[in-house]
């Protein structure tokens, strides 16, 4: 059963193999049917082998397709690690992956580049899955690029308008900061173990480097690096919300539910390392930490209801981070879970709602729809629940009340990481149902023009179902005490030890975060369904303050400012400064040698002639000065 | 009999082979360079021989006959060729054939 | 060694090929048919290419005094026939299209490629000079083929005069070792060599090296011993070019790793000191002279002068590591050239072959076919990941890197950037919009070969850049 | 014995000398044979007569023959020789001149340099050279023969004369 490992990522090459080579001779039936239909047997195929993992109870699986090259002692090979944590991680890309697939047949359907979509969705889930699966960081790297390279195309998917070309610009050129930081530490490592495979580096990790090592510290924070461009986290986050200028189901798939996360993913499975680098760790909490809170008043002030979502999503991934960064492996890995559902569900239900208006996506222009689009409202409330982690009854509370509890109770969490959490949950649930508040209720202030039909309303259905139910497997010890999810992982992911004189109040914390997130539900309909006008004063007041948060913090300005400005004026300042000369000086030479040398090939066969007595004579005299 | 220094013989093929080469360089017509390079190739063949005359081995003769070979086959071929070129052209000079250049 | 002593299997590949050559030339004198002469060549190269898979072996014996058989040279020769045969079926179309007489073709290509295959499998002067010249002669009358064409005469009066020029220098390099060592045997010289190297070694010994490295440069068309190769790569019919090459230049680089290994070149740092230059001088000038140059085929004779140059980082690394190198490198540059000048030959027309840039203008959008093989070949010789051509360049690095060729290895990485630039010109050329052209009239049945043949060329280029370690696996079994 | 060397090895050099001299390409290849006939008692000298009756054979009345014979094809006029004299300029000398003064010093400095004890020319007969090419070099002869036919099919592809397919008249115009 296992050694069918290599269909999941296969099934959705050949998925876009075919749409590429023979999409536009396909008929319109035909595209969907073989775009969804691969990625639906490829999660078919998860399911069996997962099915199987769990039922043999094997500890990890190990399948080599094929040994790619092996010169010099460098031998990558395109080999898939199958263990509980990549297991997750395919189970969420093929079946989220799946029904936003079959999201996109009905969202899509108009659209003149339908089986280019589906040819690049293919090819991103591809990629992303070869790069959790991968066994060596080569082939890990591969897949990186890959689903950056997918990403750039799907967010540029529109690319007659040009503000979408910018942003898919953007997005490529900001991760990819963050990637050659990676591929620096990927050569330092090679450098340290002579190898690039995983496993072989996590088990001589600790006995080439002592905790505290320099090395491991850098190499470390080089993968931390490239973590932060691929999830978006502070500083490399603002290519985030620039990229929901690709289609909804874009945004849901690679920028909430599987591809931003792959930063997330990598820390977790080099994980070895960072526990040998403590001040990493560190660093890892505090960008967390940091992002959640920034990212979550920068939702408050969204007009744009993806942005929000965009917002959301980055501050979500800081919750990882921070679990990450405090040694709460488990945890993190349960709130991406949980997080892919009902974020997927929340982007593909803003994507109907935008549908269904005209492409209309400020939220001040939408209102009311609770009655006309009931479908949608419901699984959106669900969704909206679940990421405001309202208590017992949402996924997301059990997922980020794990994450609220270990940054105070674990050991290396402390009372700020705490508080920071605590206040970006409240936010998190203001701007949340703010959002939903502003959407369906009130007044209708745009026109329905459009319906979802069963093929949207199934996936949101399906995703709501899990954004509830799939919380109930790792249930909290003050009530119920099931550890599923962290016992499935603890193989590769080692629990996280609590400090003995916060157990006792475990019960506390989760009242306190219960009460938080009830408050912030609390606030957000005071502002904007019991006094509307009191979110308008707020806003005069602070003007500035919400234009601050508005722009996210200012962190385009910032860059602008930094980076963009400066290199602007240096090239602007005068055209013939240095470092243009030296470019332009290389060119020269280039074409300089180019004349030189052309001038030699002058066609006149004595020339040439006389042109190899010339080089047997600096042979000879070669061997006569040196012999 | 023989009392010639191996160098001698060494010696005279080295200056033929440079003569060669001079009528190589400085002709334009292709007959003559095709002449220039027969001369070349025979001042090898006769750097075998002396080389082979200095070890007392057959080899020496033998590498001759086979460049005596190359050189027919080479100087049957090219003289082919220049008809050929000289009905395109109508002239031998080498300098002449330089369409292709750059 | 008496003839009816030679083991006649050992030799079997070259009787096949002359006999192959013969059957030709009676096949002509019968009955001329470009057909069937096509299908005795087609034939009987395929035939000796599946002796060569069948009976193969890697265990090395020798046919005194000239020739040694083992796994590398077989393996090579294999290479050889299977580059030859596809030539061959690039070339039927080709010649079909033009009125000249077609039939000889084939028996100068059956006897080039045995004096290709003699080349590799050599182990003395005597059958180095004979391998050489055979194919020699044979191309002289190959570049000038189609002799109604001026350029065509040009290439090949160039190629003729050059190549005989520098056969003297070759035969005059030899004659002088021989004269030092008494030997024309690789393994004496060697002996012999090792023997004087205390005190240096003779002047005699190091001016024939320097001479005959003035013949084998021509022929491999480094550097300066280039400047016929842009002439000749432009006036020889473009499956003659892929030829020249290809399986010319392949020939003789085998050759040299057999010489130089068996002289352990390594040792001496003249020898190692002007195949540095000669490295470091092709690939500069290989690839400056061609990020001006307009003209396909040119292009395509600067990029292989560069690519000699890289060749010759794996071959001075020398050792198992860098045989290997040459070994994948050799694959990966005969596929991507044959498949570059298949694309020119299908291109073509009964006129001038399609060799300006500008006659690839939009090609995308007119052959998307051809089109992208063409991209498949460039992209692998400018050596993008996923090609043979990254997997062979990445094995030139390793094989540089253990052997500490830093010097080497950086001017490598320079001007792999360098020739970026052209490789991706002419893509983008293709790219372009059409120019408003007539559609290429492709006579279908003769076009089909030609696309068939390409796009297996470029399935096997790509599978050994996907896939390469079955190829590395093969060729470390084959060298053992 | 070696005075006959010498001298035949100077009337080699100064014939090949008006070889590469000569405006006249039917002079040029009369000092040609002279220098072939000269280097064929160079070869009987150095005791090597099967290479010195090859030499005359082949050579001097085989390969000669051949080029005059394609001479007399080209039917070359008294311009030719015109021409030659035109080619043939004083500044066309200067850079080979240098090259070749180069080289030759290089080669001459070279072989002077080798060990002169026990290096004396020694006598291979005929029998020894047939029993060598048609024993061990075996396989060499059979090569050469391929070398042969790839020399033959050249030129007989490469020399045949076009059809001509238009008239007499015409032609002759166009000449």
């Amino acid at each position: 059963m296992k050694e069918l490992l290599w269909l999941i990522p296969f099934l959705p090459f050949a998925g876009a193999f075919i749409l590429i080579t023979t999409g536009s001779r396909l008929s319109k039936k035909m595209v969907p049917v073989i775009g969804a239909g691969s990625v639906g047997l490829s999660a078919l195929v998860t399911l069996l082998i997962g099915y199987n993992f769990i039922s043999t109870s094997s500890a990890s699986f190990h399948f080599t397709a094929w040994q790619w090259i092996d010169i010099a002692g460098l031998s990558p090979a395109f080999a898939f690690h199958l263990d509980p944590l990549s297991l997750i991680f395919i189970f969420v890309i093929t079946f989220v992956g799946f029904l936003i697939h079959i999201y996109s047949a009905e969202f899509m359907a108009d659209d003149d580049g339908y089986a280019r979509f589906f040819a690049y969705l293919n090819l991103f889930v591809c990629s992303m899955l070869i790069l959790v699966l991968a066994d060596n960081l080569v082939l890990l790297y591969f897949g990186w690029e890959g689903v950056g390279l997918c990403s750039y195309l799907l967010i540029g998917f529109w690319y007659t308008e040009e503000k979408n070309g910018y942003a898919a610009r953007k997005a490529f050129i900001v991760t990819r900061v963050g990637d050659t930081a990676m591929a620096i530490g990927l050569f330092m490592l090679f450098q340290n173990f002579h190898t690039l495979n995983i496993q072989e580096i996590a088990a001589q990790a600790p006995q080439l480097w002592v905790t505290g090592s320099n090395t491991a510290l850098i190499i470390a924070l080089l993968l931390l690096g490239g973590a932060v461009g691929k999830s978006a986290q502070l500083p490399l986050q603002t290519w985030l919300p620039d990229a929901m200028a690709g289609p909804s189901p874009v945004s849901a798939l690679i920028h909430a539910a599987t591809m931003v996360t792959a930063g997330v993913y990598l820390i977790a499975r080099t994980h070895v390392i960072f526990e040998l680098a403590p001040i990493a760790m560190l660093v890892v909490g505090i960008i967390g930490a940091a992002t959640l809170v920034i990212a979550g008043f920068a939702a408050l002030t969204q007009f744009d209801l993806k942005r929000v979502l965009a917002y959301s999503t980055i501050s979500q991934i800081g919750y990882m981070f921070l679990a990450l960064g405090v040694g709460a492996w488990s945890a993190a890995i349960f709130h991406f879970m949980i997080h892919a559902f009902f974020k997927a569900l929340l982007f593909l239900a803003a994507g109907a709602v935008i549908m269904a208006l005209h492409h209309e996506h400020d939220m001040f222009k939408m209102g009311g729809l609770k009655k006309k689009l009931p479908v949608i409202y419901w699984t959106f409330l669900i969704g909206a629940a679940s990421l405001a982690a309202l208590p017992i009854v949402t996924a997301g509370f059990y997922s980020k009340d794990q994450i609220l509890w270990l940054t105070l109770a674990g050991e290396n969490g402390n009372i700020w990481f705490f508080l920071m959490a605590l206040l970006g949950a409240f936010v998190t649930s203001i701007y949340t149902f703010r959002m939903l508040f502003l959407t369906f209720f009130g007044k209708e202030k745009t026109h329905v023009s459009h319906v979802p039909g069963r093929g949207m309303n199934i996936p949101l259905l399906v995703l709501a179902g899990l954004s509830t139910l799939a919380g109930f497997i790792e249930l909290p010890h003050s009530f119920g005490h099931l550890t599923i999810f962290s016992d499935f992982l603890s193989p590769v992911l080692p629990a996280v030890k609590v400090q003995e004189d916060f157990e006792s109040i475990e019960w506390m914390i989760q009242l306190i975060a219960a009460g938080v997130a009830i408050s912030g539900v609390y606030v957000a309909q005071m502002f904007y369904v019991i006094k509307p006008e009191l979110s308008d004063e707020l806003k005069s007041s602070a003007a500035d303050l919400h234009k601050f948060w508005f722009s996210g913090w200012g962190f385009d300005g910032l860059y602008n400012f930094l980076f963009v400005r400066p290199f602007v004026f240096l090239a602007s300042i005068n055209k013939n400064d240095i470092i243009d000369k030296f470019y332009d000086g290389l060119v020269a030479l280039a074409n300089l040698f180019n004349r030189i040398f052309s001038f030699t090939q002058s066609g006149i066969l004595r020339w040439y002639i006389m042109g190899i007595v010339i080089g047997g004579i600096l042979l000879l005299s070669l061997g006569l000065i040196n012999g | 009999m023989n009392e010639v220094q191996t160098v001698s013989g060494l010696l005279l093929a080295g200056i033929l082979f440079v003569l060669g080469l001079v009528g190589v360089l400085i002709r334009r017509n292709i007959i003559f360079m095709l002449v220039s390079v027969e001369i070349m190739l025979n001042a090898a063949g006769l750097a075998f021989i002396v080389a082979g005359s200095k070890w007392a081995e057959p080899d020496g003769q033998v590498m001759f006959i086979f460049i005596l070979t190359m050189a027919a086959s080479e100087v049957s071929v090219g003289l082919a060729l220049i008809l050929q070129i000289y009905h395109q052209l109508k002239t031998l000079d080498g300098d002449a054939a330089n369409k292709m250049r750059g | 060694m008496e003839l009816s002593s030679i083991n006649i299997l050992d030799v079997l590949p070259g009787i096949l090929l002359v006999t192959a050559s013969l059957i030709a030339m009676l096949s002509i004198a019968i009955r001329r048919n470009h057909k069937l002469i096509f299908g005795v060549t087609t034939g009987s190269l395929l035939g000796v290419f599946i002796y060569l898979i069948i009976y193969a072996t890697n265990h090395s014996f020798t046919v005194e005094p000239l020739f040694v058989i083992d796994g590398f040279g077989t393996f090579i020769t294999g290479l050889i026939v299977l580059s030859s045969l596809a030539v061959s079926l690039l070339s039927y179309a080709y010649f079909e299209q033009r009125e000249e007489r077609k039939e000889e073709y084939y028996i100068l290509l059956l006897l080039a490629t045995l004096g290709s295959a003699m080349l590799v499998i050599s182990k003395h002067f005597v059958s180095l000079f004979l391998g050489l010249e055979i194919l020699s002669i044979a191309l002289y009358s190959m570049v000038a083929y189609l002799r109604k064409r001026e350029k065509s005469d040009e290439a090949g009066i160039k190629y003729l005069i050059i190549a005989a020029f520098s056969s003297a220098f070759l035969l005059f390099g030899m004659a002088l070792v021989y004269a030092q060592t008494g030997s024309m045997d690789f393994k004496d010289i060697g002996i012999y060599m090792d023997s004087v190297s205390n005190n240096g070694l003779p002047l005699l010994l190091i001016a024939g090296f320097a001479m005959m490295i003035v013949g084998i440069g021509f022929k491999l068309g480094v550097a300066p011993f280039h400047m016929w190769t842009p002439d000749v790569y432009e006036g020889a019919p473009a499956p003659v070019t892929a030829f020249i090459a290809t399986v010319s230049k392949g020939g003789m680089v085998v050759l040299l790793v057999r010489f130089f290994g068996q002289i352990n070149g390594q040792h001496y740092p003249v020898i190692v000191l002007s195949f540095t230059v000669i490295a470091i001088a092709s690939m500069f000038i290989g690839n400056f002279l061609a990020i001006r140059q307009n003209n396909v085929k040119r292009i395509l004779a600067y990029s292989s002068i560069a690519h000699l140059g890289y060749l010759l980082v794996a071959f001075l690394a020398g050792g198992a590591l860098g045989v290997e190198a040459v070994s994948f490198y050799l694959v990966a540059y005969f596929l991507t050239n044959i498949g570059a000048f298949g694309v020119i030959a299908i291109l073509s027309d009964q006129e001038r072959d399609a060799e300006n840039i500008e006659d690839y203008q939009g090609l995308f959008w007119c052959h998307p076919k051809i089109a992208t093989v063409f991209t498949a070949m460039l992209l692998s010789l400018a050596g993008i990941p996923l090609t043979g051509g990254f997997v062979g360049k990445f094995y030139l690095i390793a094989s540089g890197v253990s052997a500490q060729l830093w010097l080497l290895i950086i001017v490598l990485a320079v001007n792999s950037v360098i020739g970026l630039y052209y490789y991706i010109k002419i893509i983008a050329v293709m790219f372009d919009k059409p120019k408003a052209f007539e559609a290429l009239a492709l006579r279908p049945r003769l076009y089909l070969i030609n696309l068939i043949t390409l796009v297996v060329l470029s399935i096997l280029m790509i599978w050994y850049g996907v896939y390469p370690q079955a190829l590395i696996e093969r060729i470390q079994d084959f060298l053992k | 014995m070696q005075i006959t060397f010498y001298i035949a090895g100077a009337i080699a050099v100064l014939s090949t000398m008006m070889v590469i001299t000569r405006f006249n390409i039917i002079h040029a290849l009369l000092y040609l044979v002279v220098s072939f006939l000269a280097l064929a008692t160079v070869f009987f000298i150095l005791g090597a007569p099967f290479a010195a009756a090859l030499e005359i054979i082949i050579y001097a009345g085989a390969i000669v023959v051949l080029i005059i014979f394609v001479i007399m094809m080209l039917n070359l006029k008294a311009e030719a020789v015109d021409e030659e004299k035109r080619w043939l300029t004083p500044q066309v000398w200067i850079g080979p001149a240098i090259l070749s003064i180069i080289l030759l010093g290089e080669l001459i400095y070279i072989i002077s340099s080798m060990e002169t004890t026990g290096s004396i020319a020694q006598m291979v007969d005929a029998k020894a050279v047939g029993k060598s090419l048609y024993g061990e070099y075996i396989l060499g002869v059979e090569l050469s023969g391929m070398l042969l036919m790839a020399g033959i099919v050249g030129a007989y592809h490469l020399g045949r004369q076009k059809k001509k397919v238009i008239h007499r008249f015409l032609e002759d115009v166009e000449e």
